[in-house]
């Protein structure tokens, strides 16, 4: 419907003490849906708010399809949000609350407005409590009807700040399915704010992270996942997140070790590993994934590590292997791997899975400068 | 809504508010028979104790004992209504011989007191068509003397309300979603002020004379509901903005980006979702301006006399004492109609003025 | 500003035409000199009605209009605030002892000297009336009627009204029996109205206008104070109005010292109601502040048109001196008559002759300017011996010294 | 992506905006402002006016309005220092508001606890008829409990006390334990005093009660919960949950009842007007005493500004120190 | 500490309208950990409620150590509870929060319970916090004020009520473990309500499922997930939850074969596996967990079935796989399985890994009544 265009966004507060949201650039397609995540305190909320016309930004602009409207009130942007809390009108019943938006942005009558709200309730199952007011409802079912209500305007533009997050698991899964779909049924311009993981990945078209309010990286889910750019959106994604540890490499040019005097780690980079990276001798953050390293039961001295194994959690399809490897350092192994805690294990992991990050700036070390600007393009 | 309607609906509000409390007190007893008949037989059958259930007992006899004594000069005064001849005691005992009661004085208050017409001569209202200043026009037929005091009240108080409201509803908005230069200083200054009312009025009497008269507003109805409506401004305003911060912006923003406009804004979502605190801005706007006298006496004319200046005269007329049975019929009539409404906004009232979010 | 709409403001009914500065009397169209005044009063119900009957038969004789009112609350408060405001009324009624208070106001002037326009001859009137009515040599009003306390007794419960004191003893002695809710006497005795007329019963002046002494302290006053507490020992413990006419109204108490105010009053309630004189003390007869009831004539009429002068002093003049009125109020009010032809010829009901005869025996009430310097101190020192906190003695004195301090 | 680009028109309006002291944001004044008007003209210019007359040597209403009042100056405060009736009255003043304060407390914190009590069946109508007095006008309520503190033995009181002598002294108690009736409610000085506050405490209570029940059903339940589980008992958990979540509450109540008792009036007005002998003059009272009794207009409103500026002076440090004012800061 | 033994614990409301607790019984050994779980108003928390003694049983007992604690007062039951907000008291600094059982429950002088407190801070590692009030504090530190408060009193029995639910997913994993450590230090018989499957699996020696005021099963959250004893219990237990299918069973009693005319699934059985099942002809609910499910994205046509990929949500490590098998029916397959929606895949499982339950009573097949009743003991 609307190709949103964030230019230089930047918010402060308080009298420029606090910069809630700094320069952001993004450009999100027609019909594209994005997900937004960070840290609780990143600004992904200040931004949505700047994107619906409910904050001024401080600088940059706003734009739908090449149109400023960092000027425009938020009533006049053609604009749904689906509130963290759902905002509902608690006084008025479902069936008001999803006409209001009708009410105030169309003229249409009352019928054809209750015509709207009736196939939109439809749609959403939720046929049966038109007439309810929010608190007789349960929390899958406020969700519902705030999405119908953000839906049956018609917006170009689709905001969801944590919609969520107020459910419980089960509920969540079935919603952000529903989400989607009605999303690509529509083919409306979304952006989603989340802190959840699961949603970050399976949500979006392209996954933004932010921090600190600045953008890290924009991609795709699985491209983020498999080449984070820097230290922190590495950490940031996956669940459990990645180990890190802190490592010194010794490289000659053609052969390279890595090493960690504490737990003992001496892993000899493979020579076609060296000449394929550019690598020099030095400090470095080593990050691995939970899910690419092995964990053999009887060690028999020719894996990588040995470690002592500190706590199982098993989680039913997998377990997760806590290792005295340094601080909550943690392998996701199958079901069917199952040290005991206290038992010694053998550690693996493959070269192909490590990542380096700089400790300095912890960027990845493999990334050029104009990789690294690319990452938030 | 144009004033009209939500004068209506106001009403209409306020009466079903004290129906279904009435509906409620009235099938109080068979809700009690049930609680007794349930404890009865938790007794019987052993679920309760039968000690736990002389606890609830005692402790709402207790409670029904305070409520009859806190509320027993109202039950006093009200029996003295009732009694014989005009004096308060009585040799006998507290209570007037209960063989004397009767509604003679109820009858004065309504047949020939000034309450409802002057004289207690009433008339009925009567549409004239074709009149002077309009197609229709209104006046008082059947009676001699005219209107009584309770229409002086109710136009005063229906100015108090229509101005208080127009004053306090926009500025407790501002106070509690806007910033402004000057907002905190004034809000202070609010808060400070709140509580410089009655007294002030006495203190300042003299001084808001002289600037009436020197105005030539005094006996004006019109602009002493102003002045009611100026001293309940303070207190109100802060109370309404103390509940609308409780109020979470959210609702507002949903319908901006709903594409409400501002009014639309405040019709829809703001002012239904203020509506307790609402309530009991109006239960206080409307005190102040129906039950203040000293001022009303200072500055208007005995023809335009609100119920509460009667009231006063009342109790003052004899040279040295008070007919006690008419005072107190008159008081009752005139107090009683708003003690209800009261009575029955208790829950409204009890959310309106929910401070319990304050840290001491 | 508009008041009109709901009809809040149309009781003005008959008086709605003529503004409120009541000095319009010249619109009176083609009567030429007829003209309109407002009179305030603070009167009774029955007063009131017959008050009003009297103005419409003056304004029908005369062709005048008189706007009566009754601004409610203490009158004088009222005229406090409105008589500078420029809103008072043309003339009010009340007792004389605003006289000298108001007539020696000035920047604003409170009262009207209409010796200039005032025809009939104050001989008509009693002295003590025609004196009241005076100030400094200004006339500030006219008389109709006096008032002041005096002996009721239940005839049920007594068979002779008492002469003397020591007789009146005897007969609360008989009754009185507090424990059993009995009691000798209904009498507000720390009112210094009331017991003004034991208090100056040796002849003392609590206040001697005249030569502006304070005579509360006197040997004369205290020996009087002595019967005042004697009496004072047969009345119900509170001494406030109510708590002691309700003793003798329901039939509690033989004797009550009163006015005439309450004459309709316990007459409806006592069935063998009598009322006499106060008894002796020593031979003495209680000399009882009287009140001389007023119509006084306001500064409004300064800067009236002559009309409205007229209006009001006609009004005040045909009332005062219409012997018909004066002898009806006495008959129907228990006003004690003031105009002279009146108190002369025997027509007079019992009670009125008893009033009338205490009159005599009285004294008015002073008007000087600053009279409340004078009560407050006396009434408290009245409440201190009577609740037995002080001696009589010093209780008058301390008094006389605050008076003194304050005047 | 386009890089940033300084001075476009929205920063650049954005700059102009913050340059200007009042800016559009401010609109938010001109909601407050008709209110601000109306009060400024009705209540602060009055109390301007009466400091004026404060400063003059006016004598009677007359002399204030007829403009014959001459300027003379603090004199009449200086005078105002030297009475001994003007501590007299602000001694006892505060003495009043004072007491019904703790009283009120008191009673009101036993009403809500009371009728917000589980095993209290009825508790909601019972909560709507405590609160009532509230609608009655004062004048009304006020001088129906003057009637009831009547000196006379037949007065309510009074009558009350001799049936509980009677019943006493069947049960042949000691003489200490009966009262001397009748007692006299208003010539008395302290009985009096006794009877203002009483009054006054059954005037202000229904607000405290208010207060704090709701103040009470904010209370989590499961603070409760968890003084039990952590060992306390009723006591102990009145004291630990119940009485932090209500103190806030009733120190606001308490600051807000405790200026009007300040201000009180009609109370000893119409009672026996700060009788007997003066004694008991609430400033209020006292100021109007000698303005209208002893024609003493400056002097009186000498008094007055005295009275308004410790209200005034109360309020500002309630304010300040008791978290009256608490949002109104947050700009 | 002590044994907490339920005794056909009963509670009911209103009258009898609701059965929140429906006859339970459960034993918990003397230091053990018995994690709680089912749907939302399945009656956890009253559970918990009764053995605290803030709720009194219609009927039943609780005992502790055979001790009949029933009648016994909250106030007098060794039991400390952390309540899922906390409930921390707001006037009272950490300190005097953390020192209020002591105070009320035991007769140390101030000095011994300050000691006390401030050993128990460092464990927590909050002893900075000590003077502060508790909405200074954040969630985290809230909760591990309101642990350091239960633990402090040395309470026999640790009663816990969802108390991470409040917490973003990082803090909740770091609270998990803390949890854990403690209960084990001390010993304390813990029973932790939750409705987090992986704080279900992770956390408890057993585990208790509740459904509709019913105990389901007890066990070991592994014992649990592998041989949940009804369709309930293998829905509930599980991220993401097992897929159903309602089947035809065709025996011979040699020879079997499953089948679903709607996705056109003949699954025959292993003769081994015939032989060691006591199976019928007949309709029954099959169920099949989504990582059993092996999707191959070039079908030969050996595969079990194929079916249609609907939705491939990627969650970093491994992709979520919707098929049109059924409604809502998922494969969890390996990272580098990514199919394309509308890719015609294969479908394979292993019949070891199927669970086939009576579409009736919704119980397992295989099991007797005595091993069902056996699973809540
Ligand atoms: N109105 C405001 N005034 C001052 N600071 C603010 C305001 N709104 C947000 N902030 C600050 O701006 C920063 C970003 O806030 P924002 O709400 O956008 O974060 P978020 O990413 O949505 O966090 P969360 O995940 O907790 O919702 C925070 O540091 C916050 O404290
Ligand atoms: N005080 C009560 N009065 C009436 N019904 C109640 C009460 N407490 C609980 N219930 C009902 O008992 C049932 C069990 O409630 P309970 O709170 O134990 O569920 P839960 O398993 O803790 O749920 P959740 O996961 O939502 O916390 C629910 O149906 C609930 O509505
Ligand atoms: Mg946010
Ligand atoms: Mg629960």
């Amino acid at each position: 419907m609307a190709r949103v265009t964030l230019d230089t966004l930047r918010k402060e507060f308080d009298r420029g003490t606090i910069v809630a949201v700094d320069d952001l650039d993004l450009e999100i397609d027609d019909g594209e849906f994005v997900t937004v995540v960070g840290p609780s305190g990143c600004g992904k909320t200040t931004t949505l708010r700047m994107v619906a016309g409910l904050e001024e930004p401080t600088s940059g602009t706003v734009s739908f399809d090449d149109e400023d409207v960092t000027d425009i009130h938020a009533k006049e942007r053609p604009v749904a949000m689906v509130f963290q809390n759902y905002a509902l009108y608690p006084h008025k019943t479902v069936r008001e609350n999803m006409a209001f938006g009708l009410k105030m942005s169309t003229d249409m009558t009352t019928e054809e407005r209750h015509e709207r709200v009736r196939e939109m309730a439809e749609m959403m199952g939720i046929e049966d409590l038109l007439d309810d007011k929010p608190d007789e409802l349960s929390g899958g079912q406020k969700q519902r009807v705030a999405l119908g209500r953000a839906i049956a305007r018609e917006p170009e533009v689709f905001l969801f700040d944590e919609p969520l997050s107020n459910l419980d698991a089960k509920l969540r899964t079935e919603m952000r399915a529903e989400i989607q779909k009605l999303q690509k049924e529509f083919g409306v311009t979304a952006m989603y704010v989340t802190h959840d993981q699961e949603e970050a990945m399976t949500m979006g078209d392209r996954l933004a992270i932010l921090n600190d309010g600045k953008l890290q990286q924009v991609g795709a889910p699985t491209e983020v996942y498999q080449n984070p750019v820097n230290e922190f959106v590495a950490g940031f994604i996956g669940s459990p997140s990645m180990n890190f540890l802190d490592v010194d490499v010794e490289t000659d040019g053609t052969t390279a070790t890595i090493r960690d005097e504490a737990s003992g780690l001496a892993f000899p980079l493979s020579r076609d590993y060296v000449a394929g990276h550019d690598l020099e001798s030095g400090p470095y953050t080593l990050g691995v994934r939970p899910e690419n390293i092995g964990v053999v039961e009887r060690p028999t001295g020719e894996e990588t590590l040995t470690a002592t194994v500190e706590v199982v959690e098993p989680i039913g399809s997998d377990n997760y292997v806590h290792l005295d490897v340094s601080e909550d350092f943690l392998a996701r192994s199958p079901a069917d791997v199952q040290p005991e805690a206290g038992d010694e294990v053998g550690v693996t992991f493959d070269e192909a899975d490590l990542h380096l990050f700089d400790p300095e700036t912890g960027e990845d070390v493999f990334l050029t400068e104009e990789e690294i600007a690319a990452a938030v393009a | 809504m144009n004033p009209l309607e939500s004068a209506v609906a106001l009403v209409a509000g306020a009466v079903g508010l004290v129906r279904s409390k009435l509906i409620g007190l009235a099938t109080a007893p068979k809700r009690f028979v049930v609680v007794i008949q349930r404890a009865v037989y938790d007794v019987r059958t052993g679920k309760r104790s039968a000690w736990d259930v002389a606890k609830s007992v005692l402790m709402t006899l207790f409670g029904l004992a305070m409520v009859l004594v806190l509320l027993f000069p109202l039950f006093w005064i009200t029996t003295a209504s009732l009694a014989e001849g005009s004096r308060l005691f009585n040799t006998s005992g507290i209570f007037p011989d209960p063989s004397t009661y009767n509604l003679g004085a109820y009858r004065w208050v309504i047949f020939e007191s000034d309450f409802f017409f002057v004289d207690g001569d009433w008339g009925y209202p009567q549409l004239v068509l074709g009149g002077g200043d309009g197609l229709v026009s209104f006046r008082w037929a059947g009676t001699e003397t005219g209107p009584g005091a309770v229409f002086n009240s109710l136009y005063i108080v229906s100015v108090t309300l229509a101005a208080g409201f127009g004053m306090i509803v926009p500025a407790a908005y501002a106070f509690s979603r806007r910033k402004f230069v000057g907002r905190k200083r004034i809000l202070y200054g609010y808060v400070l002020f709140t509580q410089i009312g009655a007294g002030l009025s006495i203190a300042t009497l003299v001084a808001l004379y002289s600037l009436f008269s020197t105005y030539g507003l005094t006996n004006n109805l019109f602009v002493l509901g102003l002045f009611y409506a100026a001293s309940a401004i303070p207190f109100n305003t802060w109370l309404l903005k103390t509940y609308m911060d409780n109020i979470p912006v959210s609702y507002e923003e949903a319908a901006m980006v709903d594409g409400a406009s501002f009014l639309d804004t405040i019709r829809e979502v703001i002012l239904p979702l203020t509506k307790p605190g609402l309530a009991v801005v109006l239960i206080f706007v409307w005190l102040a301006g129906w039950n203040e006298f000293i001022i009303a006496q200072t500055l208007l004319r005995p023809e335009n006399y609100p119920l509460s200046v009667e009231l006063y005269n009342i109790a003052t007329e004899g040279r040295f004492s008070t007919p006690w049975t008419r005072f107190a019929a008159f008081a009752n009539l005139f107090a009683l109609p708003v003690a209800i409404v009261y009575f029955a906004a208790q829950r409204s009232v009890e959310d309106g003025l929910s401070f319990g979010g304050m840290e001491g | 500003i508009s008041t009109g709409g709901d009809g809040g403001d149309g009781g003005d009914g008959s008086d709605g035409s003529d503004g409120s500065d009541g000095s319009d009397g010249s619109d009176g169209s083609d009567g030429g000199n007829t003209g309109s005044a407002r009179l305030w009063t603070d009167l009774s119900d029955a007063e009131d009605e017959a008050m009003t009957d009297y103005i419409d038969q003056y304004e029908s004789e005369t062709g005048n209009t008189i706007n009566k009112e009754a601004p409610g609350g203490e009158l004088d408060q009222q005229l406090e605030t409105a008589i500078p405001a420029g809103d008072g009324p043309d003339s009010w009624i009340w007792a004389h002892d605003w006289v000298g208070r108001f007539a020696v106001r000035e920047d604003p002037p409170f009262l009207y000297d209409a010796s200039d326009d005032v025809d009939v001859s104050l001989d008509s009137y009693t002295q003590a009336a025609r004196e009241a009515a005076q100030f400094n040599d200004g006339l500030y009003g006219l008389p109709f009627a006096s008032e002041t306390v005096t002996l009721f007794y239940n005839k049920d419960m007594v068979d002779e009204p008492p002469e003397t004191l020591e007789e009146m003893v005897s007969i609360m002695d008989e009754h009185h029996d507090p424990e059993n809710g009995q009691y000798g006497l209904s009498y507000p005795v720390t009112d210094p109205y009331f017991a003004s007329g034991f208090i100056q019963a040796y002849g003392g002046n609590i206040f001697d206008e005249q030569n502006l002494e304070v005579g509360v302290d006197s040997d004369a006053c205290k020996r009087g104070m002595d019967a005042l507490e004697t009496v004072s020992q047969y009345v119900p413990a509170d001494p406030g109005y109510e708590s002691q006419i309700v003793a003798f109204a329901d039939g509690l108490a033989p004797f009550a010292i009163n006015g005439p105010w309450e004459l309709g009053n316990l007459q409806e309630s006592i069935e063998n109601l009598g009322v006499t004189t106060l008894p002796t003390v020593d031979g003495n007869h209680p000399r009882t502040y009287s009140g001389i009831q007023l119509f006084y004539f306001s500064s409004m009429l300064a800067d009236a048109d002559q009309s409205t002068v007229d209006a009001a002093t006609g009004l005040a003049e045909w009332y005062t001196t219409n012997e018909e009125i004066i002898q009806t109020n006495a008959a129907e009010q228990g006003y004690i008559p003031v105009l002279a032809d009146v108190v002369g010829n025997g027509d007079l009901s019992s009670e009125v002759q008893a009033f009338a005869k205490q009159v005599d025996h009285g004294v008015p009430i002073p008007t000087h300017p600053d009279m409340d310097s004078v009560w407050t101190p006396v009434t408290e020192a009245l409440e201190r011996v009577f609740n037995d906190e002080q001696d009589s003695d010093a209780a008058l004195d301390q008094a006389a010294s605050e008076i003194r301090e304050a005047l | 992506m386009a890089s940033s680009q300084p001075g476009t028109g929205v920063s650049a309006l954005a700059r102009l905006r913050s340059a200007l002291p009042f800016s559009s944001r401010d609109w938010g004044l001109l909601l407050v402002a008709p209110g601000v008007l109306l009060f400024s003209s009705f209540m602060l210019y009055p109390i301007f006016y009466l400091f004026y007359i404060s400063l003059t040597d006016a004598t009677f209403a007359g002399s204030v309005i007829g403009g014959g009042a001459e300027l003379i100056g603090l004199a009449n405060y200086v005078q105002l220092i030297g009475d001994s009736q003007f501590w007299t009255s602000m001694t006892t003043t505060w003495l009043f508001v004072a007491v019904s304060l703790v009283i009120k407390v008191i009673l009101a914190v036993g009403i809500a606890l009371l009728l917000n009590h589980v095993r209290v069946a009825g508790k909601r109508y019972m909560r709507a008829a405590v609160i009532v007095p509230l609608g009655f006008p004062g004048i009304f309520t006020i001088t129906v409990w003057r009637g009831m503190f009547s000196d006379a033995r037949f007065g309510v009181f009074n009558t009350i006390l001799g049936r509980y002598n009677d019943v006493m002294s069947s049960l042949s108690a000691p003489q200490a334990l009966l009262f001397d009736v009748p007692v006299g409610f208003l010539s008395g000085r302290w009985e009096a005093f006794f009877a203002y506050v009483t009054t006054e405490v059954w005037l202000a209570y229904p607000f405290m009660v208010i207060i704090i029940v709701s103040a009470l059903q904010d209370v989590p339940k499961s603070l409760h919960e968890a003084a039990m589980v952590d060992g306390a008992g009723a006591l102990q958990r009145f004291r630990t949950v119940t009485l932090p979540a209500i103190k806030g509450p009733v120190l606001f109540a308490s600051i807000l009842t405790a200026a009007t008792s300040f201000q009180q009036f009609l109370i000893p007005w119409v009672f026996n007007q700060g009788g007997p002998s003066r004694q008991n003059e609430l400033i209020i009272v006292y100021g109007y005493r000698e303005a209208i009794t002893f024609n003493q207009f400056g002097l009186s409103a000498a008094i007055l500004i005295v009275g308004i500026g410790f209200v005034g002076l109360f309020m500002y440090v309630a304010v300040r120190y008791g978290g009256l004012a608490e949002g109104v800061g947050d700009e």
